[in-house]
């Protein structure tokens, strides 16, 4: 009879009245932790005073399998890895390739990739609000931001014939033509996307509630924020105006006018305002985009066998959670010898002990929400 | 006839639920028990349409002060002081002082029957609705005792506000 | 011969009518749940631009059963470890505390089971007890996250019983009885709800009710995201479906209170002012109006049984239609015409509370949830102050109009705004004592 | 590794000496090539000075080590010795330290020792306002004598420019930990030693990140089959038998 009654959580360190420290275990399979995060909170009554992350769960070994695949085939090994944004990650391999190749892929072919890229990031930002706002109670946006993806998923599916992981771009430009009414589709969707934005403010960035829970929550400062290389939005809502379609522009970034929104003192609410911000400014440039698409080939003299000569190559892009880094040693051959995929997930991952310290187990929820972090990126 | 009925089961109930608390070991069981023993008194005061007595029982003792035994017995950590000494291998001692008493209260009773003032008991019906009559009394022949035991109540909240402080 | 029937009568109608009103509430109260569940889900579903339901039944309409006979089936699990007695008994104790709790309130003048001097306080006192079900739930389920749950809710209900329990002494001032029967005598002698005479006190109402009854944007005990299902989590079957009907019959009398305290119970809006008397037709329009719609809806139904079954539920409407046309058009003072409270003044109280947990679900869909420790700090440092200063403004209220003679229109309303300044400050210094507490994260 | 190894003869026989020995051609074409971020695109010359081994000179009759190899394809880019005020202020203030400098795919690499790395670090934290790791990962050349090479990208908001930091270690070798330097290290590092096995000195809590903790063997090395599995662990705990 002795202790197996034990009501508490299990292995605590409880002292005779009540607990001093409680050890809560959430995830891997908790429904707000996006995925298969399991985090060891070290709890002093709801008060947090540690936390460890255990990750690995969705391992599969990506960077071993790209060094036995060509360079094409493992293409669509990269649409798995952040699948909730995999016409990024696509665009990052496969500049990354032309970059170790030398070549290039026409222009028509980077404007294309830049408007999927974009209403990527719109769809990538749709997900993490509704996901965010339902973690943190508000049930309703959720709905509203599914519905406008819905609309973002369609063109894709029209345009490469998948919805999730489309392996929409290959190494040196395109392989499908943009559908005829390309251009009428997107349009459609992005003309009356800022009044749905506004909607959505309506309903979260003024309400008492949404403020309380999420102002001056996981606050990250800059000089932190760059200690912990945090990236994407994380690093923006501190207050650093640093983005890599402007610092370092790739695909046709360069031709297009568009702001980066910057945050003032990095906690969750900074955070939503900068990711809503990024929403409206993707559309901005995907209506840019869509008034010309150059005309010209969609494919650049790249050959079917890729055989870079040896040599490395990094490249990063700014995908929707952050810097989407490929680090691609080439020794020759038809296969990479070593690919090195830089995820944004995981490194903005590191800040959330030093976030969540003193907050309350509440809101670790809502800040494992404002990192947006997916699992399939963390793990690889 | 229907009146005696209800009474007996109260009481009986209000017996049995009372010897339960005392002999069960699960101390949240033991909890339940005094529970119904309240409610059961209760139920008696409702019997006897003293509807206002009835209420205030069962929110102060039920719904106030259980309340917080068995919050109290939550934060416990249960089985750990279900090792501590159980001290009631005496319990012939208890049993016996408690007949001693019982017996001196049946005395006392029998002896003062003559002098109490038992008038012939009220038909239940007859009573004026309590709830304005406790209002009216409480309110004008005993304010005094009144607010003195509001304050007394206010000091003792302030005295546990100020201990529980410490700590948080 | 005339005692006889007197007496006879006398006896039906202290013995049998309580005793048929209490089978009443305990047979259609499940099937009343059910239903408010399904028009939570249809308007949550309309709210976020989908359809809900629509599968079993016309419109989901038979959806309700098909749950009850779901969790009726399901296997019923009960942890090991875990304290068998009382884990059954749980469930038990929320769910007769809640329908307890029905048997004060008057739904119309006839439909009341028990007019209690005490009707108020009662009500009150019984629904205070469901806090047992859900502590001692939570604690024998052993589970950790049912402990947690279970702690958080019983603080939370205790702190906000306070609050309604103050917003409720608010508006009895005004009643100045007990008794359910009375409140809205009164009400109707005064010719004014006192939702216009004590606003603030509905207001804190409205709010203590809604945490008192665990719904979002107060549903920290079974808020999914962190304690998977607060003190639920590990019932199954029957016995959730048990703390499901607590929750919901617990809104049904949180809204039943508040409808006779505040809303003037079973009367027709403007009940004294023969101007508004075309009001008493409204209920037999309503009905008409759903009927229509049923009648409009049945041929696009796909199944044949279904469109029998719109069709079916269109004549039911009617004729609830006739049944309350029918003592408006009687001639005065006509046996029917007596009716006229009866029937009206039930179907005015079920509209009213069906608004209020109409309000229920429209804050459940828009606001996200209060941090525990924001939730607590809203009852202790704003409503439960706010409550005090309400009864006493209300007191103040009372004398000005009573002693001295001020006529309604001035009185009130100059204490309700005294009230709203405290209500201004109080919330401005809670807003700056969150400033200091927004930087937590620095220690 | 299709690389034929005759071709490699002839260039592998130039390592022993200097860099500086490299024909005019090559030295002619690097001299006026524009700071090392962002030069134009020259095509550089193939000839490729190959990494020279850091300690002793490398026995050229190896068995063809298929390092960044030296054969010179004809047109494309290759690695290309770079010599721009960056390279020269490194090789100033660490002298020996900083082995070799090259661009490749008009990207910075410095190759430098492995004891100096936290210094090196440092200063280019601080001084080159290099203050952004982006990556720090590792690559495994199992034929070379140092196996290891630790990569570390920097990123500058500042210049806004990129740098690569490249340390070769050996199986055994104990790299220092620049965990105290950037913060964002911690989980890297963790990453390299649970996928090379290679050792940081100094890292607060050394442990695998991604495999179980009682997992055997490093499965980014080159020897390590894709098929392979720790078919231990995996009986143990998951009770399959088959590695698939």
């Amino acid at each position: 009879m002795a202790d197996e009654r034990i009501p508490f959580a299990t292995h605590a360190e409880t002292t005779v009245l009540g607990a001093d420290e409680i050890i809560l275990n959430m995830g891997p399979q908790h429904p707000s932790t996006h995925g298969v995060l399991r985090v060891k909170l070290r709890l002093d009554g709801e008060k947090v005073i540690g936390s460890e992350c255990v990750i690995g769960y969705l391992h599969r070994g990506v960077e071993k399998i790209a060094e036995h695949r060509s360079y094409q085939q493992f293409a669509p090994y990269v649409d798995r890895m952040d699948y909730v944004a995999a016409v990024s990650n696509g665009l990052g391999y496969c500049e990354a390739v032309e970059k170790l190749l030398g070549a290039e892929a026409p222009l028509r072919a980077r404007v294309i990739r830049t408007i999927l890229t974009e209403l990527q990031r719109i769809a990538s930002h749709l997900f993490w609000l509704g996901t965010h706002a339902l973690d943190i109670g508000a049930l309703t946006p959720l709905f509203y931001c599914l519905r406008e993806r819905e609309e973002i998923l369609k063109i894709f599916e029209k345009y490469c014939g998948a919805r999730l992981t489309t392996h929409a771009f290959r190494i040196g430009g395109l392989q499908y033509e943009a559908y005829d009414e390309f251009e009428k589709d997107v349009e459609r969707f992005c003309k009356p996307f800022d009044k749905r934005v506004d909607e959505y403010e309506s309903l979260l960035t003024s309400n008492r509630i949404w403020v309380g829970r999420t102002k001056g929550i996981g606050i990250l400062t800059a000089k932190e924020a760059i200690d912990y290389a945090a990236s994407g939005p994380v690093i923006r809502a501190s207050g650093v105006k640093w983005d890599i379609r402007k610092a370092m522009p790739y695909a046709a970034y360069d031709l297009y006018k568009f702001e980066i929104p910057v945050g003032k003192n990095g906690d969750t609410y900074d955070r939503y305002i900068v990711r809503m911000e990024e929403m409206r400014q993707s559309r901005l440039i995907c209506l840019q985009a869509i008034e010309n698409i150059p005309a010209g080939p969609i494919m650049g003299k790249v050959g079917k066998v890729l055989k870079p000569p040896p040599g490395e190559v990094y490249h990063a892009i700014e995908a929707p959670k952050g810097e989407l880094g490929y680090y691609i040693v080439s020794d020759g051959t038809t296969q990479p010898y070593r690919v090195r995929i830089r995820p944004p997930s995981l490194i903005n991952l590191e800040a959330f002990d030093k976030m969540i310290r003193g907050h309350l187990v509440a809101d670790v929820v809502a800040i494992i929400g404002t990192l947006d972090i997916v699992l399939g990126e963390v793990d690889r | 006839m229907v009146d005696q009925i209800v009474f007996y089961f109260f009481a009986t109930l209000a017996v049995i639920s009372a010897v339960l608390v005392v002999t069960r070991r699960n101390v949240v069981q033991s909890a339940i028990f005094l529970i119904t023993a309240l409610l059961a008194t209760a139920g008696i005061f409702l019997q006897l349409h003293a509807e206002f007595l009835f209420i205030v029982q069962v929110i102060l003792y039920a719904g106030g002060i259980m309340v917080l035994f068995v919050f109290v017995i939550m934060l416990i950590n249960m089985d750990i002081s279900m090792h501590q000494v159980q001290f009631n291998r005496q319990w012939w001692l208890g049993l016996l002082l408690a007949l001693v008493l019982g017996a001196q209260l049946t005395i006392a009773v029998a002896v003062g029957r003559a002098g109490l003032p038992l008038g012939e008991p009220a038909p239940a019906l007859a009573l004026e609705p309590s709830t304005q009559l406790v209002g009216r009394v409480l309110f004008n022949e005993y304010m005094l005792p009144f607010e003195i035991a509001s304050i007394l109540l206010l000091v003792a909240m302030i005295g546990a506000v100020v201990m529980a402080k410490k700590k948080v | 011969m005339q005692t006889a029937i007197q007496t006879l009568i006398h006896g039906i109608i202290s013995i049998w009518v309580p005793l048929f009103c209490a089978l009443i509430i305990v047979a259609v109260l499940p099937l009343c749940t059910g239903y408010i569940v399904l028009m939570e889900r249809k308007v949550m579903a309309d709210m976020q631009a989908r359809l809900g339901p629509m599968r079993v039944g016309p419109h989901g309409l038979l959806q309700p059963i098909a749950d009850a006979v779901k969790l009726l089936l399901k296997e019923d699990i009960i942890p090991d470890e875990a304290d068998k007695a009382i884990f059954w008994i749980a469930p038990l104790i929320s769910v007769t505390a809640g329908m307890l709790a029905m048997s004060a309130l008057a739904i119309g003048p006839w439909f009341q089971i028990a007019d209690l001097n005490v009707g108020l306080l009662f009500i009150v006192g019984i629904s205070a007890l469901g806090i047992f079900g859900i502590v001692l739930g939570g604690w024998s389920s052993n589970s950790h996250y049912s402990l947690l749950g279970a702690l958080r809710s019983a603080a939370q209900l205790v702190s906000y019983e306070t609050a309604a329990g103050m917003a409720i002494v608010g508006a009895l001032l005004l009643a100045g009885t007990l008794s359910t029967r009375e409140i809205i005598q009164t009400q109707d002698d005064y010719g004014v709800w006192f939702i216009f005479a004590a606003p603030i006190g509905f207001f804190i109402y409205v709010v203590a009710s809604i945490a008192e009854t665990n719904r979002a944007p107060f549903d920290l005990p079974e808020a999914e995201s962190e304690l998977v299902a607060g003190y639920m989590t590990e019932y199954s079957g029957f016995r959730w479906a048990l703390y499901f009907l607590a929750e919901y019959t617990n809104m049904v009398v949180v809204a039943s209170v508040a409808t006779t305290l505040f809303l003037g119970g079973w009367l027709r809006p403007f009940a004294g002012t023969p101007a508004f008397h075309f009001l008493d037709y409204f209920p037999t329009l309503l009905m008409l109006v759903v009927g229509g719609y049923c009648f409009y809806r049945a041929p696009k139904q796909p199944v044949k049984v279904q469109m029998m079954f719109m069709v079916v539920l269109g004549f039911v409407f009617l004729l609830v239609a006739a049944i309350l046309a029918a003592p408006v058009l009687a001639p005065a003072g006509s046996l029917i015409s007596s009716a006229m409270p009866g029937l009206h003044g039930a179907f005015w109280f079920l509209l009213k509370v069906g608004l209020y947990i109409y309000l229920f679900m429209w804050l459940r869909f828009t606001f996200p949830r209060y941090r525990f420790d924001q939730l607590m700090r809203l009852g202790w440092q704003f409503l439960i102050p706010l409550s005090i200063v309400n009864v006493m403004a209300i007191g103040v209220a009372l004398v000005l109009h009573r002693q001295w003679g001020w006529s309604h229109w001035t009185a009130f309303p100059l204490t309700t705004l005294a009230t709203l300044a405290v209500a201004g400050w109080l919330g401005w210094a809670g807003e700056k004592k969150d400033k200091e507490h927004v930087f937590v994260g620095e220690t | 590794m299709a690389n034929d190894p005759e071709e490699k003869q002839p260039s592998a026989s130039s390592p022993s000496e200097p860099s500086a020995a490299k024909p005019p051609a090559a030295e002619g074409e690097a001299a006026p090539k524009p700071p090392a971020a962002a030069p134009a695109a020259p095509v550089p010359p193939a000839a490729k000075p190959p990494a020279p081994p850091v300690a002793a000179a490398k026995p050229p009759a190896a068995a063809g080590p298929p390092k960044p190899p030296a054969p010179p394809p004809p047109p494309k880019e290759g690695p290309v010795a770079l010599d721009n005020d960056l390279v020269s202020r490194y090789k100033e203030k660490f002298g020996p330290a900083v082995l070799e400098a090259w661009v490749d795919r008009k990207q910075a690499i410095l190759v430098v020792a492995r004891e100096l790395l936290v210094e090196i670090a440092t200063y280019s934290r601080d001084e080159e306002k290099f203050d952004w790791l982006s990556d720090l990962t590792a690559v495994d050349w199992p034929k070379r004598e140092k196996r290891f090479d630790i990569v570390l990208n920097m990123y500058s908001f500042e210049k806004n420019e990129r740098l690569r930091l490249k340390v070769h270690a050996g199986e055994d070798d104990r790299v220092p930990s620049v965990q105290g330097v950037w913060a964002t290290a911690n989980w890297e590092e963790r990453e390299v030693y649970d996928m090379f096995g290679v050792v940081f000195e100094g890292h607060p809590e050394l442990k695998r990140i991604l495999l179980p903790d009682e997992w055997q063997g490093y499965p980014l090395r080159k020897d390590y089959d894709i098929l392979k599995q720790d078919t231990a662990w995996v009986r143990e705990n998951l009770g399959i038998e088959s590695g698939q």
